[in-house]
C-alpha cells in the first residue's frame, strides 16, 4: 500500500504545526473564559475537532499515506457521529 | 385469543396478522422451492449444472418487493403503537408503584391496594414509577407493557372493553422471585366499581383484625410485601429472617464501620425508614429500600409489635 | 501493537502492522466514544450542575498539561522523521525529551488528584457521595475518564520506552522503523483524547 | 489449479513436531489451524456445559412450582447459560474456529498477519471464559442478572457480578484482536491474483464481522468497566439513586450487542454459502449481491439497537426511527436468502450432509428471521417483548442460526481438518431427530410469548403448562439428536477413515490442497487466475 511513498515530514512543519496547536489552545481558553452561551460548548468544540484533525493529518501522517487511511478513518468517524446522532434521538425528543 | 379486551387489542393484532401472513407465505414459498429444487435438481436427474452468475433484474426484485412489505409492516406496527403514547386528558389516573416484589395502585381519592381496580369502557391513564430497580408493567391480554423504571417515571394507558379478571405481569428481570411478581386486573362496571371506590374509601370502616396489633402487623407485612424477601420461619430469602429479630443483638454496618447493635424498636424503625444506615451484615446495600412513604408510624408499631412474637 | 512487529524478517510486513495499528486506534477511539456519549448525555441533562462543577477543575494546570502533551506529540513526530533520515542521536533525544514530558503530565495530574483527594474528593468518598446528583456524575465522570487516559499514557509510555531501547540497540533503524512509528501513533491518539478531555472537563460551561 | 496434489513429503499440521511435542507443541503454536482447532475444543466443552444448563432449565419448567432447583439458581442458570452461549460459543464461533481454520487458506496466504497475536487472542479467550465460569465458584455466588447486566439491578444484587463482567470485558479484548488480525490478512496477505473480487464468500462475511468486532466491542467494553467501578467505588453512572441513567446503560449495552449479533450470524452465513455452492456444483449466484449484502447489513446493524428498548421509556421519536431502520437490516438477509434458492436452480445438487445441515439452517433461520420482524414492529413488540417470544426468536436464529452453521461447517470441513471421513448415515439421522427436537423444543416458545408468559421466569401460571411440556420433552429429543451427532462425529476421528483432499470438489482454495494440510499450507503460494467459484 504506502511502502513507496517515503513522504518524511521536516522538523519545521513539525514545529509548526505544534505552534499552531498551542495557539489554538490558547484561543479555546481565551473564548471558553467569555460567556457566549451555548455557541460556548460549539467554539470549545469545533476548535478541538480542528486541533484533532491537524492531529490526524501532520503528525499522523494521514495527509501522506496512502488514502486508504484517511477513507476507513473517515468511516470511523461518521459510524461514531451517527450513532451519537441516534443516541439522542432518544434524549432530545423525551 | 382474547379479543375486544382493551381498545389496543385489534390495532396490535391486525399487525401481527399482516407480518406472520406475509412470513408464513414467503416461508412456505421459499421451503417448497427449495424442496422442488432439491428434487429437480439433484445430481441424479441432473447430472450437469448449468453454470448462472447471476441477475441483476432479479437481485432488483427481490430487494425492492421485501422493502415494500417491510414498510407497511412498520407502518402497520407504528399505526397500532402511536395512540399508546397519548392518553386522553378526561382519563381517571392511577398510580402504578413497583418495588422488589410488589405492587402498589394509588388511586385519585389516595386509596391504595394491590390488585389494580378499573372502570369498564374509561380510559385509565397510569403513572408507572419504581423504587428500586427496573420491573415492567405488563398485561397481555391488553397488549400494554412499559418498563417502571426507577428516577423517572413513565407512563401508558388503556380503555379496559370487557369485564373480567386478567394477568398482569412484571416483565423485567428484577431477582429472586421476579415469577412471583404478579397480581390481576379487575375490570368492573363503572356502577360497581363506584361501589367499590366509595367502600374503599370509608375511613370509618376497619377491617377485621383492628384493635389487634400483632394480627393488623402481620397484615401489614404481608401486604407490603416484605415477605418476598423476609421469612418468619427462619430461612434466609433476600433479607434476615424475621424469627427472633426483636431484642437480639445484630452485626451491622454503619458507613463502613461494623458494630452490634440491639435490635429494639429503635433500630427497628430505622430499618423500615431508612434500611441502608445500618446493613445488616451479609446482606446487600439498596436491595430493601425505604417504606418511609408507605407506612406511618403507626403502622411500623403494630409491625414491631407482630416482629415481637417471632421468638 | 507490538507483538506483531518482531518477526522473522521473511514475515515482516510494516504495512501490515500499520494497518494493525490503525485498526487498533479505532478500537481506543470508540472506547473512549462511549464515554463521550456518557458524558454528553450527561451533561445534557444535567447542564447546571456540569457548570458549576466544573469550576472546581484548575484551568492553567488543565492548560499546562495540554501543552505538555501536544509537545510530546511533536518531538515524537520529529523522532519519527529523524529515524528515517538516519539520525539516530536526535530520535534518542526525542525520544527521552517525550517521555520526561509524558512523566510531568502525570505528575502534574497526581498534583491536580492529590489536591482533590485532600479535600475528601475522591471515588468513594463521602463529599463524593453527599454530592448533588449533576456534581457527583461530573466528578465520577472526571475520575473515570482522565484516570483512564493515564492509563493510556502509561502504556503509551512502555511503548515508546520499548522503542527508545531498540533505537538504542539499532534495532529500530532507518529502515525499519515500524515499531517507533506505530507507538508514536498510540502516542498521537492519547494526545488526541486529551484535546477533547482539557475542553469538555475545564473550559465548556 | 485444484488437479495437482502430489505432497504428503511434508508432515500435516496435526502430526507436526515442532520445539515442544504433545500438548504443549499445541499451546505454543501460532499455526492458526491449530488455534482454530484449540478454539474448537474450548469452545465446544462450553457448549456443552451451556447446553446442560439448558436442559436443567427446561427439566424445571416442565412444570409450575419448584420441581429441581430454587429460585435462585434458576436465575443463575439463565445468566450463565446466556454468558456462555453468547460469549463463549456464538461470538467467537464460527469465526474463531473456521475463520482461523480456513481463512488465510482460502485467501493463499500461509498464515494470518499476526500469528503470535492470534494465540495471544485465544489465551484472552481461555483467560475471560475461566473468569467468567469463576463467577461460578468464587465470591458471593453465580450472578443472576441475565447476560444483559441491566442496572441497577445488577448494581444492587449481592451476587458475583464483577466477576463476569469483567471476563466479558476480557473476551471482548480477545474478539476485538481477531477481528483486528482478520482484517490485516485480509488485506495484506492475499495470494498473487486473489482480487478482493475473488474472495470466497465467506472470507467477504469474515471481513464485516471483522469491522463489527473492531467498532462495537469497545462500546460495551467500556460499559462493562463502567458498572465494574460503580459496583467497587461506588461512583455513580448508571444508578438512578445517585443520579445516573438506566437506560443510558441499555443504550450502550445494545450498542454492541445488537451488532454482535451479526458478529454471530454473518460468518454462520458465509459457511452457508460455501456449502450451498459447493454441494450444487454451481458458481453463486449473484456474488456481488452477496457482498454487498455482508457489508450492509454489518453497516446497518449498528444503528437499530434501541429495538430491544421499545417498552424501556425510550422517546417515541427514537422508537419509530429504530423500528424503521430496524426493518431496513432484514432486506440483505432477504437477499441472501434469494439468492442461495436461485444457487439451487439448475444445479447439480450433491445430496449430502453439509448440504441437509445448510437447508436445516435456511428453513430455522427463515422462522427465527421472520419472528424478528414481528418483533421490529411497534405495535407487536411491545406485546411480547420480555416474553418467551423472545426467547424463542433468538433460540431459532442464534442456536438455528449460528449452530446450525457451526456443525454445517464442521461435517464440511471436518475431512479436510482431520483427514478422516464421517458416517454419512448416521450423521444425517441425527440431523433428522436434533430438527425435530430443536423445532419441538423452541416453537411451543413462540405460542407461550404470545400468550403472554414473560421470560427468566421460574414459575408460571397452570395456563402455559402444556406448551412448557411439549418443549420440555423437545429438549430430550434435541439431546438425543446432539448426542448421536457428537458422537458419530467422535467415532470417526478414532476410526480409520479413507483420506480425501477433495471429497465434495470444492472449488475455494483449501480443497486444493492435501488433507489435513501441511504446516504451511502450500508448497508454494497458488496464483490465482479466476473467479472464486469456477465450476465449468
Ligand atoms: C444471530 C443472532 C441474531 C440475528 C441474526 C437476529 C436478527 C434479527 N433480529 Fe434478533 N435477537 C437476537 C439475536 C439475533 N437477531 C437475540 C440474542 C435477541 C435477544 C436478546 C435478549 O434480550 O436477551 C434478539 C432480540 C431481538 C429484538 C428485541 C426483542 C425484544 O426484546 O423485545 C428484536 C426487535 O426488533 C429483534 C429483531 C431482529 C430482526 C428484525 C432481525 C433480522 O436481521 C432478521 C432478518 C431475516 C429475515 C427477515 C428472514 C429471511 C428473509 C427472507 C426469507 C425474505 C423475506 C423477507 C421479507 C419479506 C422481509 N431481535
Ligand atoms: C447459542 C446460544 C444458545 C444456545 C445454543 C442455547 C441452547 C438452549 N437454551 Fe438458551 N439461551 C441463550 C442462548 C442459547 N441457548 C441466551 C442468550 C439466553 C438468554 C439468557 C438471559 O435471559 O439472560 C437463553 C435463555 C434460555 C432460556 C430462558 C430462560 C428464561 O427466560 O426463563 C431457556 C429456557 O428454557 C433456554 C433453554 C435452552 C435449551 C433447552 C437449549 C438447548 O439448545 C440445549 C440443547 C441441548 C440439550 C437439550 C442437551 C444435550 C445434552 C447433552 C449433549 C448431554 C451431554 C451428555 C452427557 C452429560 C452424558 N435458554
Ligand atoms: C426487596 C427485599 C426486601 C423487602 C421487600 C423488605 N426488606 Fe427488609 N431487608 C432487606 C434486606 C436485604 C435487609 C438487610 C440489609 C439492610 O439492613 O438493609 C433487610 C433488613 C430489614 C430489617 C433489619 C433486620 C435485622 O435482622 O436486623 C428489618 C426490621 C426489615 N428489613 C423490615 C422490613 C419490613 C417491615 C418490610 C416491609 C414493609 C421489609 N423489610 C421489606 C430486604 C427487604
Ligand atoms: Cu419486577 Cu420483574
Ligand atoms: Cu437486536
Amino acid at each position: 500500500m504506502s511502502e513507496n511513498n517515503h513522504h518524511i515530514s521536516s522538523y519545521k512543519d513539525h514545529l509548526l504545526v505544534l505552534l499552531i496547536l498551542i495557539f489554538l489552545t490558547v484561543i479555546t481558553v481565551a473564548i471558553t473564559s467569555i460567556e457566549l452561551g451555548p455557541f460556548n460548548t460549539a467554539a470549545a468544540m469545533l476548535i478541538a475537532s480542528v486541533k484533532a484533525a491537524v492531529v490526524l493529518l501532520y503528525f499522523m501522517h494521514l495527509k501522506f499515506d496512502h488514502k486508504i487511511y484517511r477513507i476507513t478513518v473517515g468511516i470511523v468517524l461518521a459510524i461514531y457521529a451517527a450513532v451519537i446522532v441516534v443516541t439522542f434521538f432518544d434524549y432530545f425528543y423525551r | 385469543m382474547y379479543s375486544e379486551t382493551s381498545n389496543f387489542v385489534n390495532a396490535t393484532d391486525n399487525a401481527f396478522f399482516f407480518i406472520i401472513g406475509v412470513s408464513v407465505i414467503f416461508l412456505l414459498g421459499i421451503t417448497g422451492t427449495l424442496i422442488y429444487f432439491i428434487f429437480r435438481y439433484n445430481k441424479k436427474r441432473n447430472p450437469v449444472a448449468t453454470q448462472i452468475h447471476g441477475s441483476n433484474t432479479l437481485e432488483v426484485v427481490w430487494t425492492v418487493i421485501p422493502t415494500i412489505l417491510v414498510i407497511i409492516m412498520f407502518f402497520y406496527g407504528w399505526a397500532g403503537y402511536s395512540p399508546m403514547r397519548k392518553a386522553p386528558e378526561d382519563a381517571m389516573k392511577i398510580t402504578a408503584t413497583a418495588r422488589m416484589w410488589s405492587w402498589s395502585f394509588e388511586y385519585p381519592n389516595g386509596i391504595k391496594t394491590d390488585t389494580l381496580y378499573v372502570p369498564l369502557d374509561k380510559p385509565v391513564a397510569l403513572a408507572l414509577n419504581s423504587l428500586d430497580v427496573i420491573h415492567s408493567f405488563y398485561i397481555p391480554a391488553f397488549r400494554v407493557k412499559e418498563d417502571m423504571v426507577p428516577g423517572r417515571g413513565n407512563k401508558t394507558w388503556f380503555i379496559a372493553q370487557k369485564e373480567g379478571a386478567y394477568e398482569l405481569f412484571c416483565t423485567e428481570y428484577c431477582g429472586l422471585s421476579h415469577s412471583y411478581m404478579f397480581t390481576e386486573v379487575k375490570v368492573l362496571p363503572q356502577k360497581d366499581f363506584d361501589a367499590w371506590y366509595a367502600m374503599m374509601a370509608d375511613t370509618t370502616r376497619k377491617p377485621a383484625e383492628s384493635g389487634n396489633p400483632v394480627a393488623e402487623g402481620k397484615r401489614l407485612v404481608e401486604k407490603n410485601g416484605c415477605v418476598a424477601c423476609h421469612s418468619a420461619d427462619g430461612t434466609k430469602i433476600v433479607g434476615p429472617t424475621f424469627k427472633g429479630v426483636y431484642g437480639h443483638k445484630v452485626l451491622v454496618e454503619t458507613d463502613g464501620k461494623e458494630r452490634e447493635v440491639l435490635a429494639d424498636d429503635e433500630y427497628i424503625k430505622r430499618s423500615i425508614y431508612d434500611p441502608n444506615a445500618d446493613v445488616v451484615k451479609g446482606f446487600a446495600k439498596g436491595v430493601m429500600v425505604s417504606y418511609k412513604s408507605q407506612l406511618s408510624d403507626e403502622d411500623v408499631s403494630k409491625i414491631i409489635e407482630y416482629l415481637k412474637t417471632l421468638q | 501493537m507490538e507483538t506483531t512487529t518482531h518477526h522473522e524478517d521473511l514475515h515482516r510486513d510494516d504495512t501490515a502492522s500499520k494497518l494493525g495499528m490503525w485498526l487498533f486506534i479505532f478500537t481506543e477511539i470508540l472506547l473512549f466514544g462511549g464515554m463521550f456519549i456518557v458524558y454528553s448525555v450527561y451533561r445534557y441533562k444535567n447542564p447546571v450542575a456540569f457548570h458549576i462543577a466544573h469550576e472546581e477543575l484548575s484551568i492553567p494546570m488543565g492548560f499546562i498539561n495540554t501543552v505538555i502533551l501536544l509537545i510530546s506529540s511533536a518531538t515524537v513526530a520529529i523522532s519519527i522523521s529523524s529515524i528515517q533520515k538516519g539520525d539516530r542521536k536526535l530520535t534518542i533525544r526525542m525520544l527521552v525529551v517525550t517521555l520526561l514530558l509524558a512523566l510531568t503530565f502525570l505528575i502534574n495530574k497526581y498534583f491536580e488528584w492529590g489536591a482533590k483527594f485532600e479535600h475528601g474528593m475522591y471515588p468513594g468518598s463521602d463529599l463524593m457521595a453527599n454530592l448533588s446528583h449533576g456534581d457527583m456524575l461530573f466528578f465520577s465522570l472526571y475520575f473515570f475518564m482522565t484516570g483512564l487516559h493515564a492509563v493510556h499514557i502509561i502504556v503509551g509510555m512502555i511503548l515508546l520506552g520499548v522503542s527508545l531501547y531498540k533505537v538504542q540497540k539499532g534495532l529500530v533503524h532507518s529502515t525499519r522503523f515500524a515499531l517507533l512509528e506505530n507507538s508514536g501513533l498510540y502516542w498521537h491518539l492519547v494526545d488526541l483524547i486529551w484535546i477533547f478531555l482539557f475542553p469538555l472537563f475545564y473550559l465548556i460551561h | 489449479m485444484a488437479e495437482h496434489t502430489e505432497h504428503k513429503h511434508e508432515p500435516n499440521y496435526l502430526e507436526y513436531q515442532g520445539k515442544y511435542k504433545g500438548l504443549l507443541g499445541w499451546l505454543t503454536s501460532t499455526d492458526h489451524k491449530r488455534i482454530g482447532l484449540m478454539y474448537f475444543y474450548a469452545m465446544m466443552t462450553f457448549f456443552l456445559s451451556g447446553v446442560v444448563m439448558g436442559l436443567l432449565m427446561k427439566l424445571e419448567l416442565i412444570a409450575p412450582g419448584e420441581q429441581l432447583m430454587g429460585a435462585q439458581t434458576y436465575n443463575g442458570l439463565f445468566t450463565v447459560h446466556g454468558l456462555t452461549m453468547i460469549f463463549l460459543f456464538v461470538i467467537p464461533g464460527v469465526a474463531a474456529v473456521f475463520g482461523n481454520l480456513f481463512l488465510p487458506i482460502m485467501i493463499g496466504a500461509k498464515d494470518v498477519s499476526f500469528p503470535r497475536l492470534n494465540l495471544f487472542s485465544w489465551y484472552l479467550y481461555m483467560i475471560g471464559a475461566m473468569v467468567v465460569l469463576g463467577s461460578q465458584f468464587i465470591g458471593d455466588g453465580p450472578p443472576d442478572t441475565g447476560w444483559t447486566f441491566y442496572a441497577p439491578y445488577s448494581l444492587k444484587t449481592n451476587t458475583n457480578v464483577v466477576f463476569a463482567v469483567t471476563g466479558a470485558f476480557i473476551l471482548g479484548f480477545s474478539s476485538i484482536l481477531t477481528g483486528l488480525n482478520f482484517i490485516v490478512t485480509m488485506h495484506r496477505l492475499r495470494a498473487p491474483g486473489m482480487g478482493w473480487m475473488r474472495m470466497p464468500l465467506f472470507c467477504w462475511t469474515l471481513y464485516g464481522t471483522g469491522w463489527i468486532q473492531l467498532l462495537a466491542t469497545p462500546v460495551v467494553g467500556i460499559t462493562f468497566l463502567m458498572v465494574v467501578a460503580e459496583r467497587t467505588l461506588g461512583i455513580g453512572f448508571f444508578d438512578p439513586a445517585l443520579g445516573g441513567d438506566p437506560i443510558l446503560y441499555q443504550h450502550l449495552f445494545w450498542i454492541y450487542s445488537h451488532p454482535a449479533v451479526y458478529i454471530m450470524i454473518l460468518p454462520a452465513m458465509g459457511a452457508i454459502t460455501e456449502i450451498v455452492i459447493t454441494f450444487s456444483r454451481k458458481t453463486v449466484f449473484g456474488y456481488t449481491a452477496m457482498v454487498i449484502s455482508s457489508m450492509a447489513i454489518a453497516f446497518v446493524g449498528y444503528f437499530v439497537w434501541g429495538h430491544h428498548m421499545y417498552t424501556s421509556g425510550m422517546s417515541s421519536t427514537a422508537r419509530w426511527v429504530f423500528s424503521f431502520i430496524t426493518f431496513l437490516v432484514a432486506i440483505p438477509s432477504a437477499i441472501k436468502v434469494f439468492n442461495w434458492t436461485a444457487t439451487l436452480y439448475k444445479g447439480s445438487i450433491n445430496l449430502q450432509t453439509p448440504f441437509f445441515w445448510a437447508i436445516g439452517f435456511i428453513f430455522v433461520f427463515m422462522i427465527g428471521g421472520f419472528s424478528g420482524l414481528v418483533l421490529g414492529s411497534l405495535a407487536t413488540d411491545i406485546h411480547v417483548h420480555d416474553t418467551a417470544f423472545v426467547v424463542a426468536h433468538f433460540h431459532y436464529i442464534v442456536f438455528g442460526g449460528t449452530g446450525f452453521a457451526f456443525f454445517a461447517a464442521l461435517h464440511y470441513w471436518y475431512p479436510k481438518i482431520y483427514g478422516k471421513v464421517y458416517n454419512g448415515k448416521v450423521a444425517n439421522i441425527g440431523l433428522v431427530i436434533f430438527f425435530t427436537g430443536f423445532n419441538l423444543l423452541y416453537f411451543p416458545m413462540f405460542v407461550l410469548g404470545i400468550m403472554g408468559m414473560p421470560r427468566r421466569y421460574y414459575d408460571y401460571l397452570p395456563m402455559f403448562h402444556t406448551p412448557n411440556i411439549i418443549s420440555t420433552v423437545g429438549s430430550w429429543i434435541l439431546a438425543i439428536g446432539l448426542i448421536i451427532v457428537i458422537v458419530n462425529l467422535l467415532r470417526a476421528r478414532k476410526g480409520s477413515g479413507k483420506e480425501i483432499d477433495n471429497p465434495w470438489d470444492g472449488r475455494t482454495l483449501e480443497w486444493s490442497i492435501a488433507s489435513p494440510p501441511i504446516v504451511e499450507n502450500f508448497e508454494e503460494v497458488p496464483t490465482v487466475d479466476h473467479e472464486a467459484y469456477d465450476y465449468k
